[in-house]
């Protein structure tokens, strides 16, 4: 029943994931094919893949993912900065964790788009505002992930930490920060995925000024062009980054991290 | 040098509150190797852990020279019980170098002790494993070099050596009792075996299971002690019989 | 709500027909038709499906996907979807409202005030709005593309939330009722009317149908043309009825919705104005890649009809169709 | 530093929370009437508070705050019971579990909106949709919440499981969901607020699906009339259902378990 | 009952493969009280995880009734090593009860039988306690208990009384020997006490700290063996001899 990796090379798990994609690519291509639904909505996967490299290789998907992904970078680590600060806040004494859980409470819930008039008057139409939903969209979960984490680290550890002269901020760094690491890092994993969403959807509806626009906007234009295929193949940009992050930067991260000490199986 | 002054220490269990601890008085004097010995379950971890700064007494006072014990600090280093207390990121010499660094000691020097007591350990062939690559008895042996490479004045032992082997055992001892004298520390020790308590301590501190002093002994047979020697069967018995009466 | 969506709904009864309908006063004789219930009326014991839907595309995807039989749409989604194969055709017009560019700049008279770094709010590319602008844009500066830079997508409420706040946004090309309510407020004028912008008078809001609900349920089809008429016709004739009838549809209050309703350039009219100009216009800005060759291609018979064919020369109404000042 | 919420008393902690709320409204309130902002765009809290008793009073708000609270309801459940299959799946084996990190960093990042015309195809105009569009926002938080939590479960546990004969269902019901309690909680907190979120910008997607709109098409409809005290008042709405979820739910929940068992601090 | 047969096995430690147990054979009879005695870190655990399942050896068989070893059993009952070996989510009650459930024991039986074992341990007070609100030696003794209820044909001990005082011990090693006798189980038994494993041993198996088999000693001793009697002096020097060698 239980698994264990580490035993399983790495080059496996890389040609299974392989094979997992390309089926899901073909199972794709034969429902399009099979015309149970409207190809103006279901397009094949390989009409998509044409356009998708099509794109790539004349640079302009390139470009407005770039676009996309330094809004949701810097989001990222805005959100990861003040997620922290929260959770610690929140371990602080009970006044503040109660103040962190009426926040969140407050909102998590809420969805962006209520937000939409407070960015408007603090940040305009600008950057900074899809920053802000992007922001208001990863802080939360996050919080709770870490804060979890947080509080479920084994009190021994603090203890130790405590014990060998460790305060405040030395021993979040040096003792919460790597016991609480599984939370953190699923915490920083959603928040990444959470980020894109929101960064889309955020630049939907703030749209853009003339031709600076990023993915979502590049989804909006094809959306209202009704070109499904522009729509799909923008998707499968976010699709690409996102198998590349999760193989190249989470899965090596957890490998030096929390794998390694055995901390998860 | 500490002074346990009537201490009291009870627990809320499911609504209702048990005194763990009662009536607690005794001091330890510096430089002494003090031992508390108790049936499972009578409150020595309790006690050390009050020491230690990690529980608040409920009634009472703990006095290290003349300062109310209030919160863990590096004047008072515990090897807890149990076999979880590595830092799991860390690896062996790491768990030990650690506390080192973040007490600002050298880097030649941390290199220096964290070699010297891995080998006072005999753990020098597994410096770079991490905690769960250990037994049970090498985790333990971590933690008391990384508390021994801290030579804290008080050190506080929780059953340090319950998970090994007599020779480890006896090596070990030896080992304590060498960088007692030498750095001149404080030691207090939990143990549950009265064979450790009359081999190492100076004075013998009795637990009931209630959780009260039932006495405590002086123990000034020459080191080194074996059983064999002239006064260690009576001991054992004296010490052996106060427990068994419940 | 089943999900043997592959069929069509419209071929299953014969007599039932879904109509999807959009919140805002552009869609009153919709609401009219739904609240008087006038389509059963036309065909009694026909099965009508209401569907509230939200925005644009999403009634775009539920007609292409056989969700939905009748929508109603702007004149450009409609010719984007036709060019792309949607298989629809308009069904009716709905009329016209004033869509007026508004800015709060004073140095701004024309749209050939406008600067680098200027924001102009339409609701999306493509948008009448949009067309409107590049129109402007090609009589004035010469080239439809020349404000493109300068265009900002945002939802009519954001953008008059930037025009009041006078910061993010320049200019809204706004519609009502959001129109009134940036009108109230005395530092805001008016740059561009839109039909000064295309040239002459002209409808965009149009019912659109499927081609299969067209063709399987003719019964259905002209009991709703028939609703949709009468509808237009009441709200022309007894304007006070309707605003009685849809004040509580809009949160409004009854006088409210009647000056709305009668609001100078707002026009329920169910005869298509200007539909060939915005082909014209559309098809050499490359906004669509063909043309229709005849009007059937995109309007039913009844359309087509209403329009009508004076041979020798265009018919009055045929001759709105097309824009005054295209070259 | 580390606090201790046992000897906190229950009342102690309700009268802290509603004092840090009436705080945030006083502040609302404050900022409102002080004028820097524009009150179309940012009304005072009074306001605001009026129209949700008036709304609550006459019932309207109650109606579709049902409406909405039902969307969410059942695609939490399906949500939950998903994730937990796919979590679950994914420790059966590496080639599952390569499978389940592929489908989660291929969907986790794409937009609701990209499901759009898919979920138009398979569910129609139907309540499921909305539903589809929810689960799809709620499971892959869900399942890394999930994942996490069961792979970073001591071995231990499982052994002892296994030992006393445990084997698939039993095992996973009897050992790894408790033990795993604190992520499982946290991931279905996370999935929660997200569910909000979700049906919100669906219900403003969509429209009103079936007779009644919920909050989401309410919000829509108050923005588009510029009713922005309407608006309000039904983010009000939401941040009052989340509190007494949060209060009353998860919070009575987390008592009950990972507190009692001092998995949590 | 038992063959362990040529078994070895090796972990791969930051790249390189080491070998922690080699050549280990031996067989233990039915109905026989088996000791593993060994230094720290000489694979005493990991061969008992081997033969309960938990671990694949790397080479030769471990047979139990002629099946080949190859997963966890509810034959092959094991009271870890540690503390952390119950359920914190389940009272001691209910940790001892839940198993008894799962294997299908009547409600009442159950009632009985965990009212039973939590007497034999001391723990009838504390039936309401969670993991957390008990000393170490009351985890390890909640953990026997367990254990002990299921009644089990082998009983796999990892130094289960490693951290109880002496009478809880003396006591423990008694009802085990005495249930042992009832039910007809086999014990393999893992200790680093040379006493408890001449009091309690039928055979003693001695590890070397390359993980390797010493020697097996016989123990006809007759119980119960107290330090006194004849013969037990020169077996415990013997096997302190024996471990000693290195
Ligand atoms: N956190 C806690 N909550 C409630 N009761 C506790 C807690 N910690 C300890 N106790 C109780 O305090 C008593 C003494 O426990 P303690 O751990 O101090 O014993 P000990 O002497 O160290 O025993 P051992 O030798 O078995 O480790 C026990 O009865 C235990 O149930
Ligand atoms: N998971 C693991 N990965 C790598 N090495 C391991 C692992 N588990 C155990 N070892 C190694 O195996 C050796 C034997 O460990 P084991 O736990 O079996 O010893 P033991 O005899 O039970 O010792 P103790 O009496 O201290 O518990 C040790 O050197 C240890 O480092
Ligand atoms: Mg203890
Ligand atoms: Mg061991």
């Amino acid at each position: 029943m239980l698994n264990n990796n580490k035993s399983e090379s790495i080059y496996k798990t890389i040609i299974q994931k392989g094979f997992i994609l390309l089926s899901l690519m073909f199972l794709w291509e034969l429902i399009a094919r099979s015309g149970i639904f409207n190809e103006l909505l279901f397009p094949r996967f390989s009409t998509i893949a044409l356009s998708f490299f099509q794109q790539v290789q004349n640079g302009y998907l390139i470009e407005i993912t770039l676009v996309s992904l330094s809004l949701i970078f810097k989001g990222l680590l805005i959100s990861l900065i003040i997620a922290l600060l929260l959770s610690f806040l929140a371990m602080m004494g009970n006044f503040f964790h109660n103040l962190v859980e009426v926040l969140n409470s407050i909102f998590h819930p809420l969805p962006g788009i209520a937000l939409l008039p407070v960015a408007m008057l603090w940040f305009g139409l600008s950057e900074a505002s899809i920053i802000f939903i992007i922001a208001h969209s990863v802080i939360w979960p996050m919080v709770i992930s870490f804060l979890t984490g947080l509080k479920s680290i084994p009190r021994i550890n603090i203890e130790v930490g405590q014990n060998i002269g460790l305060k405040g901020p030395a021993l979040i760094w040096g003792v919460m920060l790597p016991a609480a690491s599984p939370y953190i890092l699923s915490g920083i994993k959603i928040g990444w995925a959470r980020a894109w969403r929101s960064a889309i959807a955020a630049e939907m509806v703030f749209g853009a000024v003339g031709t600076a626009g990023g993915l979502g906007w590049h989804i909006f234009k094809t959306r209202y062009d009704f070109d499904i295929v522009g729509t799909f193949a923008a998707l499968l940009t976010i699709m690409v980054v996102g198998i590349v992050v999760e193989e190249l930067f989470f899965n090596s991260i957890e490998n030096r991290t929390i794998k390694r000490w055995n901390m998860i199986v | 040098m500490l002074y346990i002054d009537n201490v009291g220490k009870s627990f809320i269990n499911n609504g209702i509150s048990v005194n763990v601890l009662s009536n607690i008085t005794f001091r330890v004097l510096s430089g002494e190797f003090f031992c508390l010995l108790g049936p499972s379950g009578s409150g020595k971890t309790t006690l050390l852990r009050c020491i230690g700064g990690y529980e608040k007494v409920t009634s009472g006072t703990i006095k290290l020279n003349n300062h109310t014990v209030s919160a863990p600090g590096i004047d008072r280093i515990m090897v807890f019980q149990g076999f979880d207390q590595l830092f799991a990121w860390k690896t062996v010499s790491g768990n030990i170098e650690y506390p080192l660094k973040v007490n600002g000691i050298s880097r030649v020097e941390r290199r220096e002790r964290t070699e010297k007591y891995l080998s006072l350990v005999g753990l020098h062939n597994y410096a770079n494993y991490y905690p769960f690559q250990l037994s049970g008895g090498m985790k333990q042996r971590t933690a008391i070099a990384r508390a021994l490479a801290l030579e804290p004045p008080l050190l506080l032992m929780d059953e340090p050596f319950g998970n090994l082997d007599a020779i480890t055992r006896h090596t070990l001892q030896r080992e304590l009792l060498r960088i007692k004298d030498e750095t001149n520390t404080t030691v207090l020790f939990v143990t549950h075996d009265i064979d450790e308590a009359i081999t190492l301590g100076d004075r013998i501190l009795i637990f009931s299971r209630q959780g009260t002093v039932k006495s405590q002994i002086e123990n000034n047979l020459n080191r080194p002690r074996i059983p064999s020697m002239p006064g260690y069967a009576s001991l054992w018995a004296n010490i052996y019989e106060t427990l068994g009466e419940g | 709500c089943q999900t043997e969506n592959t069929t069509p709904k419209s071929t299953t009864g014969g007599q039932e027909v879904t109509v999807a309908i959009q919140y805002g006063l552009a869609y009153a004789p919709l609401q009219i038709v739904k609240e008087k219930k006038l389509i059963e009326k036309y065909l009694p014991g026909a099965q009508v499906n209401w569907k509230q839907l939200g925005t644009g595309p999403v009634i775009r995807d539920a007609m292409v996907a056989g969700e939905v039989d009748i929508g109603f749409m702007g004149v450009s989604p409609f010719l984007i979807g036709w060019d792309k194969g949607a298989e629809w055709k308009i069904c009716i017009a709905s009329g016209s409202q004033p869509l007026t560019l508004l800015t709060y700049k004073d140095n701004i008279k024309t749209i050939e005030d406008f600067k680098p770094g200027d924001k102009i709010a339409t609701p999306a590319l493509a948008s009448i709005q949009h067309m409107l602008l590049a129109m402007e844009a090609e009589k004035k500066m010469g080239d439809a593309h020349a404000l493109d830079n300068l265009l900002l997508s945002v939802t009519h409420p954001d953008a008059m939330a930037g025009l009041l706040g006078k910061k993010d946004v320049t200019a809204h090309f706004s519609s009502p009722p959001y129109l009134f309510k940036e009108l109230d407020d005395p530092t805001i004028k008016t740059v561009l009317e839109g039909e000064d912008a295309f040239g002459g008078e002209f409808t965009f809001i149009f019912g659109v149908a499927t081609n299969q609900f067209h063709d399987n349920n003719p019964a259905a089809y002209s009991a709703f043309i028939s609703a949709f008429n009468e509808a237009v016709a009441f709200i022309n004739d007894s304007p006070h009825e309707a605003a009685a009838i849809l004040a509580p549809q809009y949160n409004l209050s009854e006088e409210e919705t009647y000056r709305y309703l009668t609001w100078e350039g707002t026009n329920y009219c169910t005869t298509p104005y200007g539909l060939m100009g915005f082909v014209e216009f559309m098809h050499k800005q490359a906004f669509i890649s063909r043309k229709p060759e005849h009007l059937s291609e995109i309007v039913f018979e009844n359309v087509e009809a209403a329009i009508g064919k004076r041979y020798g020369e265009a018919s009055v109404i045929e001759q709105i169709q097309v824009r005054e000042h295209a070259q």
